[in-house]
């Protein structure tokens, strides 16, 4: 039943599927560009019918527009091993519905272009009290910071760029 | 054998390149990173982890005809 | 400055206010009826210009369609006093200011009816990092549920209804 | 003197109404808790804080002409 309550959120089964080819299903955590605001509407809103959930959790990573020796940040630019990412987050999303007493759990991550003030990073967590919410959320963005292979590279307003360090510990 | 070589994040600019057919002769990561480390001496500044068909993999891991070799700096998404 | 952060989030003084009305101004956090997901991407999307934010954690209080006895929550009827409760809600305000390095915070609370599955608690905090936002986040709805003057009564689908039990220590 | 009593949540149950003006020769808020216990046996049975003029005040809080006087159980936001 644990198992039932991620992969079906939003994706109940139709009649010819079987719970296994449904558990397959990928999630697809990678997008293209930004994720706008309508978009986490869109995600809010489809959880009015799931009416066991009394508390939704949600962090958003923000592009700073942050000052660099004589220019600012203009965008974010995100690159990832997509195979490697995906599996990544389907591996933490394991981790977290062992780890927390969630009902539903969608991430979404930029891939590309992200200019400042536009939202690379969306975690939206959900469970019957909030109690759960809070670590989850936070476990969630920093297992994603820590494991996901992600790269970002800081293009300035003068032309020229920096790839960001993570805080992967060395091999 | 042939392999498959995929360079991430700042390993781009290290390699000056993102991707590479590769011929070689090293039969496990370890070698083939050495043998890399002298074509590109650029990667010896930098730490990273190497995947091999989407795995991270130790430096012994062993190489076979077609497989891909990630190099893999610090993640750093968010 | 700090005190200049929360009270000019997407409030920026005309030319002829000083800023003495401008901290006068109510926040109005209650809202009557629930919460709409149109209304939480708007006040995101409004964020955007304000590219020293670098993480965002909102929460949002969903009413559960629990069971009781033989019949369902239909909705929950929210009251307060609006004075005592406004002022509370800025009472918060001004202790997470200090306590938190948040750059912007905002606070919705719904009074009147909310259908289950509906929105009744929105809390959107706002920081450069990520790190601070998520105890801000939890300290936050803990405060609300703790020391703002609000009741509950919770309507079935059968007629019946239960005035929630809240966690205040007796006086 | 005449006082505006407020009544929230379960406490409007236990008195049947939200509000009421109510003439009094209480001048202190325990004063005024013990009449309004003898007039709504009900309110013995709950747990409640006491405002004055948008206040939570202790029961020894004296009252004046016109006040308001707001009877507020546990509180259950969010």
């Amino acid at each position: 039943m644990t198992e039932m309550k991620f992969h079906f959120c939003h994706r109940l089964p139709a009649g010819k599927h079987s719970m296994m080819e449904e558990k397959k299903k990928k999630h697809n955590v990678l997008v293209e560009g930004r994720v706008t605001s309508t978009f986490i509407a869109d995600a809010i809103s489809k959880h009015s019918s799931k009416t066991e959930i009394g508390a939704h959790a949600i962090f958003l990573g923000q592009v700073r527009r942050d000052a660099q020796k004589d220019s600012f940040v203009k965008n974010i630019e995100y690159s990832a091993h997509p195979e490697m990412a995906e599996k990544a987050f389907e591996k933490i999303r394991e981790k977290a519905f062992k780890k927390f007493d969630m009902i539903c759990l969608h991430i979404h991550h930029s891939i590309g272009m992200v200019d400042a003030g536009e939202v690379s990073l969306f975690v939206f967590v959900s469970c019957k009290h909030r109690a759960q919410t809070f670590g989850a959320l936070k476990w969630l963005v920093d297992e994603i910071k820590k494991t996901v292979p992600i790269w970002k590279k800081e293009n300035y307003e003068n032309g020229s760029y920096k790839w960001l360090d993570g805080d992967q510990p060395p091999m | 054998m042939k392999l498959n070589l995929l360079f991430f994040g700042i390993l781009t600019d290290a390699t000056g390149k993102a991707k590479q057919e590769f011929e070689s002769d090293a039969t496990d990561v370890d070698s083939l990173n050495k043998q890399l480390q002298i074509i590109y001496p650029e990667l010896i500044k930098h730490t990273y982890k190497i995947g091999v068909n989407s795995e991270i993999v130790s430096r012994g891991k062993k190489l076979y005809d077609g497989d891909e070799v990630s190099f893999l700096p610090p993640f750093a998404g968010g």
